[in-house]
């Protein structure tokens, strides 16, 4: 039997029940279009050339040898794009290299040719004179009073919230609740460290990529790896001074992002090439040049002090982190704010303080990644946790039990607490772990909780009955594998009691999908999510409006039937979509369309409890929560850690689709894994020096273990769609802290710095000096 | 002036196929350039991600460092040309069922992978799975839906 | 623009070698494909040697031992249920290369040419005191695995030679193994240990890889730890030898410190695996 | 890249001043270096070919002298390009003699190198190892230009 002819495989289908998602067909027949699959008639192959400095100044180009060779057709450097900037929060990015060049890597001109090789070929005869400038390679160095200037226009950059930027200071937060300087005086015990945390590079299994074409009027359409097509046009249009409406923004299949395609990367760069080619232009990017250009997880110091009293209750925290933010903001002004806001964890911390610093430094930008600046400051709060509890002989649950954020209590500086079901996480984790190993040996049991958001920004959903009564799904929400549009299309079945697969999800388009902020920050299930619960009962009352004259009844009579039918109430006669949605196409009313927008827009900060400077996202959404449960072993040659078992538990308010939960706490798991345990991204002075996969290492099969246990806890979040919160980032969060205190307790020592690895370890268990072995 | 092609006779997926391919090209390139036969992925050219993991007679390679110039004589298999192969439906229907498939980037690379331990192991331990999938990185799964279809996918076929 | 030049014999491939200046033989292709295709070299000719029936195939020799054609993958190498005994190091070493796909293509002789310092090959052939058997334009010359690296990427093979075959000796008594540690399953060696137990309980070979531009062996060192292996101080003795000739580097992989540290580790570890096998058997 | 290290020679401070200042002694003893061009008083051009393995590469290579404090230190910078072959290497250089107690000369040396390119994606620690080499190997060319040995 063929795939083809298989059982089928969509049948029904609502809330709650893990519907395979439909897109999984094609991709198991190798028939998936990505970003690099697409060709387009007469189609031109692009290629970079990376800046070989750290910080120059470009003083010209000389492209006469690139412009001979081979099959090319269209260079670009900085002089083909003019002055505008893009970036998130602050706009302090050109397309391309321009006067300036600000890390290794960076683009500084791009060739378009007939093959991909002779693109290649030609960037190395591009000629680009440099006038080298002393560079900034620490975000310490970066503040000292004499430091080389990266952005010298930065007061003049456009900032969408008050970032205090100053010299390399990109931004910088302050938030502070209680009276923290007073509170250690009432504090029975203090723990006190500095903890710092490495660069993480995403490792998305697809590189950056994008195709652009002009049409005769010269209006573009582009096709790019993306986890917003609207971000990309933003981007795009602002950079390049196009106006919005010039730029047609698509996606194909996108093989993964984590954040690394949230903002642009070469999406500029290929568009400025087509114009100049006159021709659709591809470009694709090398692993090498993924890892060196586009952006990766911010490296972290974290100075943080937190004091309990001697029953345990906690009294007083203090935090403050220093950031290298790469040479260009992108979302790290975010990712600062969010990691102070979360850097009190799931805990009643009555006094609490946190600030932050971000720098510019001449390395490739840091950005969004899974966990936003969340893991970095749990590595060290769920140390700290662990290590109060320890020095009072309380139990890593019970600590934590005596202190977690109960209902109706607020965050750290004031957002609501819409439903927590933290102490449900840890309950289903401590029953699971408790007792010794299988064959009897203790564990070396480490715990780590953690809260995240879902929410932020605006998105849209539109709902359109067809004639025959099945439905088009349009939100603008881009799904990068993890499943979003089967979601969503559940979400829509459910209100409308349809079938699963009578629902079909558009695929994300500027010209015809409503604004959808991006697949970002665990929110496309809860934000769109409740945008498509909206519209689709929108649908549902239009629908209820034309049974009504149909049945000759009160609308109040009618009831909504499974598989599209409306009907009276006590009574078999009933109409169905088909018949409704044909007798508004053709008679009466008009096409049946439901469309709803929102933004989330409860206030993050309340004045009243708390003191904020520098705030970059004043709405940002409610709260999942999750608890975590490691027991390692450590290889007593090497002292290389190895996961044994693994609970991990979640509070995702409502699993709309229970596998697609799973796979995210798994594959959450895993990339944390990597995080904590072996994945840094190194530099030997300005040069990022292992951008391959040959270099920097990922967790293969084998690296994992088997018993990874997940336990879904549904705490209905009121506002969310059918109860749903967001699960994308929660299970990567708690995995360094949770290892960092197993080894803690298998070892008896406390590592402050990430990657824990061997080497770190095995230093940890016999002293730094080998001599002393 | 073009670079200098080279004509190739292969036998791709059961068909003969002649190709004019640069010199020195590698199997992905041809593959995808000169044929657009795309279920080969350019995930790293390095040989280390495994999405670009095909059959050449019957054993899984990296089309990435595989040249072109070596496959006369050798039969290609590539995933989008295997849907007839009972073992391979049946591996794909579980990675359909089982969450196996995320963003879909590795899973063709997967698949062919998963094929050939099938064809040496037919009922292969959840060790002997994580050891043939080793040279396939997912960033996605977390692997365990990928080794529970491959095992379920087994289990199904020995019945 | 690379030319693929497929010659049938290994005189015609040093022929074609000699010919063309800037041409490279190609083995299985593994590493060397993926650093053309990273740019690292720019060959305008490969010399495949996968049509030569010569370099393939593992056969027993007169003396007992063992000729590995050099273009036997790592795969085959793995699978050779004749490696037994103080050979059976080098099948488990071919068994973690890479991964099971890279192992379907990559070569022994391919591997040894290239003579990374933290692959898996060079330690396990130190171990098993293998011959190379190099063919050239100066004719076919045989070398020992223990002379061949001569520094960091450098080796005693001649410009235009290739390696044709590996020969290991008359197997001894003994039982071997071989660990690797490694950041993740496949990656290259951080540090490795090859050794080789005999089966009097006596005598050890111990060969270390990626510690320095070769595996490390201490054969002088062997020889004074006869008959003293259950003599923890002259084990550790032994090791700190291996530690004194080690030369490792600082990488992503592990920082020399860290290297060196492993060497006298890995050597008692292992030893106690070796020996705890044979009290078992 | 940081590359460090020393060396001893028997030959007075003033002698081997001369000889570092000298491009073509430096350039002789340059491993891989074949030619050397004066372009003015404090620089000069040398074109010098690097092998690592299979992996060949030929840098032309501009050394600018950019202070120097006579017989005692010079502050260097290195630069240059692969050809056409995308690498770029730059290295700030600086050398200091000091007397020995036996009359000779001690000459201490730091680089800080960077390369990237092509050949900046290579690892990071067999670069070192290939300095430290390279490094150990002008010692000994340097030494024969002086006319001493060990």
């Amino acid at each position: 039997m063929s795939l083809d002819q298989a059982d089928p495989i969509f049948v029904g289908g609502t809330v709650g029940k893990s519907v395979a998602k439909p897109d999984n067909l094609e991709k198991v027949q190798g028939r998936a279009e990505y970003i690099a699959d697409l060709y387009r008639p007469g189609m031109l192959h692009g290629a970079i050339l990376a800046s070989p400095h750290a910080h120059a100044r470009i003083n010209g180009y000389d492209l006469t040898d690139a412009l001979d060779a081979p099959g090319v057709v269209a260079i670009i450097t900085g002089d083909d794009v003019g002055d505008g900037r893009m970036g998130a929060f602050i706009k302090d990015e050109h397309a391309i290299a321009k006067g300036k060049v600000l890390y290794v890597g960076e683009p500084v001109a791009a060739v378009a040719a007939r093959t991909e090789e002779e693109a290649r070929q030609a960037c190395r005869l591009i000629r680009v004179e440099y006038e080298e400038l002393p560079a900034v390679l620490s975000p310490e160095a970066g503040l000292e009073p004499d430091a080389p200037i990266l952005h010298e226009k930065l007061s003049e950059y456009i900032k969408v919230f008050d970032a205090g930027s100053e010299g390399n200071l990109c931004s910088r937060t302050e938030l502070s609740e209680g009276d923290v300087d007073a509170a250690w005086a009432d504090c029975d015990v203090i723990v006190e460290d500095e903890f710092t945390t490495q660069p993480q590079a995403h490792v998305s299994m697809e590189p950056c990529g994008a195709l652009a074409e002009v049409d005769a009027t010269g209006r573009v359409t582009l096709w790019s790896a993306n986890q917003s097509v609207f971000r990309v046009q933003a981007n795009v249009c602002e950079s390049l001074g196009l106006p919005m409406s010039k730029l047609r923004s698509l996606t194909p299949r996108v093989g993964a992002g984590f954040g690394n395609k949230m903002e642009p990367h070469i999406q500029p760069i290929t568009v400025a090439l087509a114009m100049k080619a006159k021709r659709p232009v591809k470009l694709i990017l090398s692993r090498e040049e993924d890892f060196e250009m586009v952006r990766a997880r911010h490296p972290y110091r974290v100075r943080m002090k937190t004091g309990a009293k001697a029953d345990g209750t906690l009294v007083a925290r203090d935090c403050e982190v220093l950031v290298d933010c790469g040479a260009f903001a992108d979302d790290s002004p975010g990712v600062l704010g969010y990691s102070l806001l979360m850097c009190g964890g799931p805990y009643r911390i009555p006094n609490l303080r946190a600030s932050g610093r971000l720098v510019y430094t001449n390395k490739l930008r840091f950005g969004a990644f899974r966990g936003f600046g969340n893991p970095q400051v749990l590595f060290a709060g769920e140390q700290q946790i662990d290590q109060i509890g320890d020095k009072l002989g309380l139990d890593p649950f019970e600590i934590r039990r005596r202190n977690m954020l109960q209902e109706g209590d607020q965050w750290f500086v004031g957002p609501r607490i819409g439903s927590n079901g933290l102490a449900r996480c840890m309950d289903a984790v401590e029953e699971a772990a408790k007792g010794p190993r299988a064959d009897g040996s203790p564990r070396n049991f480490g715990l780590s909780v953690t809260a995240h958001i879902s929410g932020l920004l605006g998105t849209g959903a539109i709902v359109r009955m067809l004639e025959d009564g099945t439905i088009s799904l349009n939100t603008g929400a881009t799904d990068i594998g993890q499943g979003s549009d089967t979601v969503l299309a559940q979400i829509c079945a459910e209100e409308l009691k349809l079938p699963f697969d009578q629902v079909v999800v558009a695929s994300p388009d500027t010209d015809g999908s409503p604004y959808n902020w991006g697949t970002t920050a665990s929110r496309v299930t809860y934000t769109t999510g409740r945008a498509v619960k909206a519209a689709a009962g929108k649908v549902v009352e239009q629908a209820m409006d034309h049974a009504a004259e149909m049945l000759d009844c009160d609308v109040e009579d009618l009831e909504l039937r499974e598989g599209g039918r409306i009907g009276q109430r006590g009574s078999n006669t009933d109409v169905t979509f088909a018949e409704i949605s044909g007798r508004a196409h053709w008679a009466v009313g008009g096409p049946l369309v439901g469309s709803e927008t929102l933004v989330f827009d409860e206030p993050t900060h309340d004045p009243k409890r708390a003191i904020a400077l520098g705030l970059p996202f004043p709405r940002i959404g409610v709260f999942s929560f999750a608890a975590l449960g490691v027991d390692i072993d450590i290889d007593d040659t090497s002292g290389q850690v190895t996961v044994h078992e693994a609970w991990s538990a979640a509070d995702v308010g409502r699993a709309i689709n229970p596998r697609l939960v799973d796979v995210q706490l798994h594959g959450g798991f895993v990339q944390g894994l990597g995080y904590a345990l072996y994945e840094e991204m190194v530099w030997d002075g300005a040069r990022l020096a292992n951008p391959s996969l040959m270099d920097y290492k990922v967790p293969t099969a084998r690296d994992v273990p088997d018993a990874i246990h997940t336990f879904i806890i549904e705490d209905p979040d009121p506002t969310g769609p059918f109860g749903a919160k967001g699960a994308g980032e929660i299970g990567l969060n708690t995995v360094p802290g949770a290892i960092a205190n197993a080894v803690a307790k298998a070892t008896s020592a406390r590592h402050t710095d990430l990657p824990l690895t061997g080497e770190r370890v095995l230093d940890g268990m016999l002293g730094p000096d080998p001599s002393q072995d | 002036m073009m670079a200098k092609k080279v004509l190739h006779s292969l036998t791709l997926n059961g068909e003969q196929v002649d190709v004019a391919t640069p010199s020195g090209a590698t199997l992905l390139e041809t593959l995808r350039e000169d044929l657009r036969v795309l279920s080969s992925k350019r995930g790293c050219n390095q040989g280390v991600c495994g999405a670009c993991t095909l059959l050449v007679d019957g054993k899984p390679v990296r089309a990435c460092l595989t040249l072109t110039a070596r496959c006369e004589g050798h039969e290609i298999q590539t995933v989008d040309g295997m849907g007839e192969d009972h073992v391979m439906a049946t591996l794909q229907r579980h990675m359909v069922e089982s969450g196996g498939v995320q963003c879909g980037f590795c899973t063709g690379g997967v698949l062919i992978s998963a094929r050939e331990l099938l064809a040496e192991d037919p009922m292969p331990s959840r060790e002997a799975v994580k050891t043939a999938l080793s040279g396939n990185v997912c960033r996605c799964t977390g692997y365990r839906t990928i080794v529970d279809a491959v095992v379920g996918a087994a289990e199904e076929l020995a019945q | 623009m690379t030319e693929v030049l497929s010659p049938e014999t290994v005189e015609d491939a040093v022929a074609l070698l000699a010919e063309h200046e800037e041409a490279m033989p190609l083995s299985g292709g593994a590493t060397l494909i993926a650093m053309r295709n990273a740019s690292l070299v720019e060959p305008t000719h490969l010399v495949s040697l996968d049509r030569i029936a010569a370099l393939r195939g593992i056969t027993r020799t007169e003396e007992g031992g063992f000729r590995i054609g050099a273009m036997t993958r790592h795969c085959e190498t793995a699978a050779c249920a004749d490696l037994t005994g103080s050979f059976y190091v080098l099948r488990r070493a071919a068994g973690m290369i890479a991964n099971r796909v890279v192992r379907n293509m990559g070569t022994m002789g391919g591997s040894v040419a290239n003579a990374d310092p933290a692959a898996d090959y060079l330690p396990a052939l130190a171990c098993c005191d293998a011959v190379l058997d190099i063919a050239g334009p100066e004719g076919r010359r045989q070398l020992s695995i223990l002379d061949y690296v001569e520094d960091w990427y450098e080796t005693a093979l001649e410009e235009g030679e290739i390696i044709t075959a590996i020969t290991l000796p008359a197997p001894v008594e003994a039982s071997s193994t071989y660990r690797k540690i490694a950041r993740v399953s496949g990656d290259y060696a951080t540090a490795s240990c090859a050794m080789s137990l005999d089966a009097d309980g006596q005598g050890l070979r111990v060969a270390i890889g990626a510690c320095g531009p070769g595996p490390l062996r201490d054969r002088d060192g062997e020889a004074a730890l006869r008959g003293k292996l259950d003599d923890p101080a002259a084990v550790a003795e032994f090791a700190g030898r291996l530690v004194a000739l080690a030369d490792p580097v600082d990488d992503v992989r592990g920082s020399a410190e860290y290297r060196l540290r492993l060497i006298p580790r890995l050597v008692t570890s292992v030893l106690s695996e070796l020996t705890q096998q044979k009290e078992m058997a | 890249m940081k590359i460090e290290g020393d060396f001893e020679v028997e030959a007075p401070r003033g002698e081997v001043w001369e000889k570092i200042r000298d491009p073509q002694v430096m350039g002789a003893s340059i491993p891989g270096c074949d030619t050397v061009e004066q372009v003015d008083e404090t620089s000069y051009r040398a074109q010098v070919a690097v092998k690592v393995g299979p992996i060949k590469a030929r840098f032309n290579l501009l050394v600018e002298v950019l202070e120097e404090q006579p017989e005692h230190t010079i502050l260097s910078r290195t630069s240059g390009e692969e050809g056409t072959r995308a690498s770029v290497v730059n290295s700030d250089n600086v050398v200091r003699l000091s007397d020995t107690d036996s009359g000779g000369t001690r000459v201490d040396y730091v680089a800080n190198v960077s390369v990237t390119g092509r050949l900046g994606k290579f690892g990071l620690g067999i670069f070192r190892k290939k300095a430290d080499q390279l490094a150990g190997q002008f010692v000994v060319n340097f030494r024969e230009k002086l006319g001493v040995t060990a």
